[in-house]
């Protein structure tokens, strides 16, 4: 019984899927086993696309989407690339004007939907628009020619290059395989996780989820929890941002514009509600590595661009289905038990 | 009674529609008339008939509380096989056309079929498709650009009555056909059933999976109807064809008042949404206007569209005022 | 992919096997893969393998990179599809001790021919995309008659290279001393051939008559500017760029006047031999992160039919001085 | 009379119930056979399995003699069964007249004849006498009228074999008699009907034979009703005797301040001159029949709807309140809603948070953490004191049955333990034992200081627990009357200030 409860577990049956998938990859091609050229940089792209997810999940805590998650995570790159490259700001001075601009913008988003009551799909594209052209307006006129704030505070490399085997208390060294950039994601996971699971707030965030009405005639301050949420998402979108910035080397209009579609994957993979109040914060971070395994895996198999997309979906939708059959399979048992 | 509901229930569309004329308007006066010249009303009705196409088929998605997000691709390689078959294999024009509407419309009821079959959530399913076809399209098409096709079609494409593109035409028909489709028969009228409460509607004997089928494989026919149009209306067909469908698809329908919740359409407030955003197109090349300010104003526009709308309703709907919703 | 005939040939050159990584697909680099596999033919290079799964995203193209070097590629000719994030990724894979070539664009942020040492790369073998777009530009002007309205399409307006552009394009007009105006410059429209041939469409309703001549600096508004002048039969000057057949037939038949051609194909070519010298430490480089131009070519009715050759000896020329000149060889 | 509908050893089991067990019923036309069982007794269950909803686990179903099992809805409509559920079942952004015509819509040529469409849906209504504008989108319609609409979707597919679960729950005395001159149409035309409803008074009026569930198990089997007295089918329903409450008039101090008072309000939604004062430890009763506008009037007191003229004094001293939160956390008032699935429950959260969630505030830890232990806690405290059955704190809303729904969704305002208790419609779907036990727990709260306004449509409910009955008519008070508790003269009094204005 205990047992088949727990492969009900979704994020069970990902975690599962996910090990399957890599090691599979890896016997046919123990290339994919590579800490440096593979397991690392797959881990470190794994924490940033999660925090993204998480700037996700947390709208879709309260039934909405945040079509401007990119984009957000482009302004706030954007101010902590000014930063650095006008007023010299150090690393983390510059991150932390560069997160707190996303927060900033998720608060306006979010007032704007509570203000006039739009569906929060037309806001968050509308801010998708607006912002698409204020980053590329500052862009264009300040950066000339380069179209980007290149300015490198000391320090940045080491958040992309860098893994816990470089972080060491007295003897002992973290493994080479896991990158410096995990330590912001799991951060991130950690208080996400805690908040929904464990705290006041969550429960208001899922309650308005799951039913706004019966949570508003339940006293929850449905219009501030709405801004609530908005404001962690762009936080989160954010952080990702920088997350991005570091790794890639400078500070451009392109971060993020890849990331929305792949912000809904991770959470909804994970088991995230599109409808609203019910997260998977873990779910997020194993549904965004199952899709990057099997990305790279693929073309660590040498497998170009004419299949790799029509492999990479057929294996997603085939080991979605697995985890579906299986609880089919599960479920019947309860009932024939009967 | 009955009129103040005719209007309760077409709020978004009215404001759309005032917006929509307002901004003609602007744009043949500070255009000093050129706007209203054959050649750009012809530029500007022939792009429209894409966005119209590719928002109902996301609208028949949304209407079963669902998202489609392989339109993209799926105009994409329906738009290829077209081209292939008739510049390599020189198929004859209108057996190409059916069999591009045939593969879209294949491809939308694998979704459904999909969706029904495993139980997943439409989001997951279409994405998996999505990218599948996005292999597809690079399969058919690599990286060239197919033109070898008789020319008819292009030219087919350009033509047109009374100032109306054919094409055009063929999506405004095929809206209304929609329209009486989801209002007057009973399979159309069972599909918005699904949307506007499953539970009940199984109750009351509807086949929800029937519905999601139906729902999906509607909306890869009208993909198919869009690709047709997008062919017809191009020099050419490459892999970048759809690149930019998916938020085209999205905006038209909810800026025209659908619910992403299920349960509602707006067929004549997608084409008018359409219409909206299209006019933005023109004014960026009537003031040559920096792309930059383009987006924002695109933002702007949809903002006050929506923002409007909603002051009118609630202004409208004091009488009988729900609980006001945060969708 | 293509494989070299002597593995361990004499010069270590069967040791290397260079990956060609585009930023994504495009048209453009498909030649490299015809350059990579002639050089692999001639100097028996361990083999070449293209890989455009880079899909235009600096992350994704990172990690298709990552897979090369996973399998076992040690010299890399790489496009980045940020030029400022680039050169991060570069220096990684110099610090794994791989030969690494830029191909078609130079990482950006400064100014690669005066600073070549702030490039992490060993070398880059790119068309100087200002003076091409200024080549284009002057050969529109001199269709125009030297006086007109000019319009500029190209692709993103945040991209270091399309920023070139633009000042090459800006250049050629200053030149003419305010006798030509630039009367737009349509960005942000390259990543579709729907939304181009829509700019373009409306942008000849809007501005038809007052336009005389059209540069593109990108694939799909050159398709579709080719496309919208032949269709409304305005009396534009069109200059297009790259040798996609489309354009190719369309100077043929006259439609437009020419198009402006780069030089994919040596890049592959000679980018791997240079790859392969550098991998083999056979060669060094003399200036390390030294550019140079692959070469940018117009062609008209006149060479459209003889270019290909002329591009064919400029390649060899170039490698040549990369023989003699740019490198030093035990 | 020839038995139209044969059930013989149903049984059918949920992950932790058995909800039913071995039952029989035989349902013979040209009779109304009642069902009745307490909440949770498996009534809507059977009702589901009957129509094809849930596949019996065991067990056999015969329809005029002939063996079926039904595998979904559409089947068992195929031959000849309707059915009003407990749950409401209708499209919200369809018009009324489509909802009813849902099953079947005429057709001609393939297409929706609406003319058609209009005439039947308007001969349905009319047979039962209601009248709601039939293009209005049923979301707009208040619960009671929803009902209504579901009562004639189920009439005008002229079935042989008719299945009531609770169809009075949240309709008035007037719609009620109207549905009962059909009914007794319906089975005069040699019809077969089962009636469930927790009002036994009705029962009585209607049915002929009855069946009463007990846990799944059925304890009574189609017996002629007039056997047995209301006593003895209480009995056995709850299985152990119940004792009958003499409900005595309580005193309330009319000099103390009023805990909240309205000076001839007006609302957005067109209440005139609406004027009362509730004192403390008092139970106001508000009748009315349907669509008068109570609960409208609730909900603008708590701020959902504008308020265009008058004011309301809290305390004493005049107030604007701006929404729920500051009800509930300034001026400390609860409202319980009628409409419990839409508004009053997370139906996919567990019976723990939805009892918890109006005192988030009371169970934290340090850094604002839920303590889950005092969650707990209190949420048994509510499960156990209204007798909610439940397989534990963690059963999703969901899957409680209907009258145990209700019971959650009062919890959660007695746990938050507010000054002023707007309760609508209670005892909705609430069967006997637990209705006494909440008048009694009404009648207790009011007593410990808690001052009431009773929302209800049950005139024997109203007299059992107000101490002041208010009538309301078309947005408007037309009657103010001192509760002697007495039935006869009270209902008299209300129905004549009804008719009067
Ligand atoms: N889908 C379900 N999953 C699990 N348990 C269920 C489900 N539906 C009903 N139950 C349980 O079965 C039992 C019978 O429920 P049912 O709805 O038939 O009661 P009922 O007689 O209709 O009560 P009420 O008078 O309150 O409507 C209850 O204990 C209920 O919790
Ligand atoms: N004749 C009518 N036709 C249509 N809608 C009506 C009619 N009368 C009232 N309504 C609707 O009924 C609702 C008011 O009902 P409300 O719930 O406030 O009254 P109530 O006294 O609580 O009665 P109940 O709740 O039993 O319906 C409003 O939504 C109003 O639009
Ligand atoms: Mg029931
Ligand atoms: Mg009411």
């Amino acid at each position: 019984m205990k047992f088949k409860k727990i492969f009900n577990d979704q994020r069970v049956v990902l975690t599962l899927l996910t090990i399957a998938l890599f090691i599979f990859f890896g016997l046919r091609n123990s290339a994919f086993f590579n800490v440096d050229f593979v397991i690392y940089p797959l881990l470190r792209d794994g924490a940033t696309l999660t925090v993204i997810g998480l700037a996700q999940l947390c709208v879709l805590s309260i039934g909405h989407l945040n079509l401007a998650v990119g984009r957000m995570a482009a302004v706030s790159a954007l101010v902590a690339g000014a930063s650095y490259q006008y007023w010299g700001l150090t690393l983390v001075q510059g991150a932390i004007l560069g997160v707190l601009a996303g927060a900033l913008l998720g608060a306006i988003t979010g007032w704007i939907i509570v203000k006039s009551q739009v569906n929060a799909f037309i806001v968050t594209l509308a801010m998708d628009f607006a912002l698409l052209g204020l980053v590329t307006f500052i862009y264009v006129t300040f950066t000339g020619a380069t179209a980007a704030f290149t300015t490198k505070p000391a320090g940045m490399d080491y958040w992309r290059s860098k893994s816990l085997a470089d972080f060491c208390l007295g003897p002992i060294c973290g493994p080479k395989a896991l990158p410096m950039m995990l330590v912001p994601a799991i951060f991130c996971l950690i208080l996400v996780s805690f908040m929904f699971s464990k705290t006041r707030l969550g429960r208001e965030l899922l309650s308005t989820g799951s039913n706004l009405r019966a949570a508003k005639l339940s006293g929850i301050p449905v219009e501030n929890r709405v801004m609530t949420a908005h404001i962690f998402s762009g936080t989160l979108a954010g952080i990702g941002g920088l997350m991005l910035a570091y790794t890639n080397g400078s500070f451009t209009a392109a971060i993020g514009s890849q990331v929305m579609l792949p912000s809904f994957l991770g959470p909804v993979l994970g088991g995230t509600l599109l409808a609203g109040g019910a997260v998977a914060v873990l779910g997020t971070f194993i549904g965004t590595m199952m899709t990057l395994v099997i990305r790279q895996g693929l073309s660590v198999q040498g497998i170009g661009l004419e299949t790799l997309n029509i492999a990479l979906g057929l294996v997603l939708l085939l080991a979605l289905s697995v985890g579906q059959i299986q609880k089919m399979f599960t479920s019947i048992k309860l009932r024939g038990k009967k | 009674m009955k009129l103040p509901i005719f209007f309760k229930n077409r709020m978004t569309e009215f404001s759309l529609s005032v917006i929509f004329v307002i901004g003609f308007l602007a744009l043949v006066l500070t255009s000093n008339g050129v706007f209203l010249s054959r050649a750009s009303l012809q530029g500007f009705l022939t792009y429209l008939a894409v966005p119209i196409a590719i928002g109902l088929a996301q609208m028949v998605v949304l209407c079963i509380g669902q998202m489609n997000l392989a339109v993209g691709t799926m105009g994409g390689v329906s738009c290829a096989i077209m081209a292939v078959l008739m510049a390599d294999h020189n198929l004859p024009i209108w057996l190409a056309i059916f069999i591009g509407l045939f593969s879209a419309t294949a491809m939308g009821a694998i979704n459904g079929a999909l969706v029904v079959l495993t139980q997943l959530n439409g989001f997951i399913i279409t994405l998996g498709t999505y990218t599948i076809l996005l292999g597809f399209q690079y399969r058919l098409v690599k990286t060239f650009t197919i033109d070898k096709y008789p020319s008819s079609l292009p030219e087919f494409g350009k033509r047109n009555i009374l100032g109306f593109p054919y094409i055009l035409v063929v999506a405004i028909i095929t809206a209304i056909l929609l329209s009486l489709f989801f209002s007057r028969t009973i399979i159309g009228r069972r599909v918005l059933a699904t949307g506007g409460n499953p539970l009940a509607a199984r109750l009351s004997g509807v086949s929800n999976n029937r519905s999601i089928f139906i729902a999906h494989t509607l909306s890869g026919l009208l993909i198919g109807v869009a690709s047709v149009i997008t062919i017809a209306s191009l020099p050419g067909i490459n892999r970048s064809i759809g690149g930019d469908w998916l938020l085209a698809s999205f905006a038209a329908p909810i800026i025209g008042g659908v619910l992403m919740s299920g349960g509602t359409i707006a067929i004549y407030g997608t084409v008018i949404a359409a219409g909206v955003v299209r006019l933005v197109d023109i004014a960026r090349a009537q003031y040559s206007l920096d792309p930059s300010i383009v987006s924002l104003s695109v933002g702007v526009v949809t903002l006050s569209t929506v923002a409007l709308s909603e002051w009118r309703r609630r202004r409208t709907e004091r009488q009988n005022e729900g609980m006001k919703e945060l969708i | 992919s293509s494989s070299g005939d002597s593995a361990g040939s004499a010069d270590g050159f069967g040791a290397i096997k260079v990956a060609l990584v585009p930023g994504g697909a495009h048209p453009y680099f498909q030649p490299w893969k015809d350059g990579g596999a002639a050089a692999v033919a001639e100097f028996g290079v361990g083999g070449t393998e293209f890989n455009e799964t880079g899909e235009w995203d600096q992350t994704k193209h990172n990690a298709a990179i990552d897979a090369m070097a996973a399998q076992g590629y040690n010299a890399f000719g790489v496009f980045g599809v940020s030029p400022t994030d680039i050169n991060t990724t570069f220096a990684g894979l110099k610090a794994k001790g791989f030969a690494v070539g830029s191909l078609a664009s130079c990482p950006g942020g400064y100014d690669i021919v005066k600073e070549p040492q702030k490039n992490s790369a060993d070398f880059c073998l790119s068309t100087d995309t200002g003076k091409a777009a200024y080549l284009a530009a002057t050969a529109v002007i001199k269709e125009m008659g030297g006086k007109g309205n000019l319009v500029h399409l190209t692709g993103n307006a945040v991209d270091a290279n399309t920023i070139r552009r633009m000042d090459g394009v800006k250049q050629a007009i200053a030149e003419t001393g305010g006798k030509v105006k630039l009367l737009t410059t349509i960005t942000d429209i390259d990543s579709d051939l729907q939304s181009a041939t829509k700019a373009v469409t409306d942008l000849l309703a809007a501005k038809g008559k007052q336009i005389n001549g059209i540069v593109t600096t990108a694939y799909n508004p050159a398709v579709a500017a080719t496309d919208g002048v032949s269709s409304t039969k305005l009396p534009i000057k069109v200059i297009a760029i790259d040798d996609d057949q489309k354009i190719l037939d369309a100077i043929k038949s006259g439609v437009i006047s020419g198009t402006v051609v780069q030089n994919p194909w040596g890049q592959g070519y000679v980018g791997s031999w240079v790859l392969s010298a550098l991998g083999s430490k056979k060669c060094t480089m003399n200036t390390p992160g030294l550019y140079v131009d692959s070469g940018s070519f117009l062609v008209t009715k006149d060479n459209v039919d003889t270019y290909n050759d002329t591009r064919q000896a400029t390649s060899k020329e170039i490698l040549a001085a990369f023989q003699n000149e740019y490198m030093t060889c035990k | 009379m020839s038995n139209q509908l044969l059930i013989s050893k149903v049984s059918k089991a949920f992950p932790g119930v058995q909800a039913l067990n071995e039952v029989n019923l035989n349902l013979t036309s040209g009779t109304v056979h009642a069902l009745l069982g307490e909440n949770g007794a498996g009534k809507s269950t059977l009702i589901k399995i009957i129509t094809g909803v849930y596949l019996a686990d065991s067990g056999s179903l015969k329809v005029e003699g002939v063996e079926k099992s039904f595998h979904n809805p559409i089947e068992s409509t195929h031959s000849g069964i309707a059915v009003v559920h407990q749950e409401r079942n209708l499209i919200p952004e369809f018009s009324v007249e489509e909802n009813i015509t849902l099953h079947n819509p005429p057709l001609k040529l393939g297409i929706i004849d609406r003319k058609e469409r209009t005439r039947l849906a308007k001969q349905a209504l009319e047979t039962l006498g209601f009248e709601i504008d039939l293009t209005e989108r049923v979301k707009n319609l208040s619960v009671a009228q929803m009902q209504l609409v579901e009562i004639a979707k189920a009439l005008v597919t002229n079935a042989k074999i008719i299945l009531l679960d609770e169809p009075t729950a949240s309709i008035t005395g007037s719609e009620t008699s109207k549905l009962f001159d059909v009914i007794k149409r319906l089975k005069s035309q040699g019809n077969a009907i089962l009636f469930v409803s927790h009002k036994l008074e009705e029962v009585y009026e209607i049915c002929d034979t009855v069946t009463v569930l007990r846990d799944g198990v059925s304890v009574l089997e189609s017996m002629p009703l007039a056997d047995y007295k209301q006593g003895e089918i209480v009995d056995l329903m709850v299985g152990r005797h119940l004792a009958e409450r003499k409900a005595e008039t309580r005193r309330v101090d009319r000099n103390a301040t009023p805990v909240i008072e309205l000076k001839n309000l007006q609302t957005s939604l067109g209440h005139r001159n609406i004027s009362l004062s509730l004192y403390p430890g008092e139970v106001l009763g508000m009748y009315g029949l349907v669509g008068a506008g109570r609960s409208e009037l609730a909900r603008s007191i708590l701020g959902l709807h504008a308020i265009t003229g008058g004011e309301i004094l809290v305390n004493g001293s005049v107030v604007k309140i701006r929404n729920f939160t500051e009800a509930l956390h300034k001026y400390r008032i609860g409202y319980v809603t009628e409409n419990r699935k839409e508004e009053g429950l997370f139906l996919d959260f567990p019976v723990r948070k939805n009892i918890s969630v109006t005192i988030l505030a009371k169970i934290l830890q340090r850094l604002s953490v839920i303590n889950p232990k005092k969650e707990d806690d209190i949420a048994t405290k509510y499960v156990d004191r209204l007798g909610i059955k439940v397989v534990d704190n963690n059963q999703l809303a969901l899957t409680l049955s209907g009258g145990n729904q209700q019971k959650v969704s009062v919890s959660k305002w007695l746990a938050a333990e507010t000054k002023i208790l707007i309760i609508d419609e209670p005892t909705v779907g609430v069967d006997v034992r637990t209705k006494a036990s909440f008048h009694e727990l009404i009648t207790e709260l009011a007593n410990e200081g808690l001052s009431i306004i009773l929302i209800s449509s049950d005139l024997a409910e109203m007299v059992a627990v107000a101490d002041r009955i208010l009538v309301m008519r078309r947005y408007e008070f037309v009657g103010d009357l001192d509760n002697s508790k007495d039935y006869q003269s009270m209902s008299r009094s209300i129905m004549n200030s009804i008719q009067a204005s």
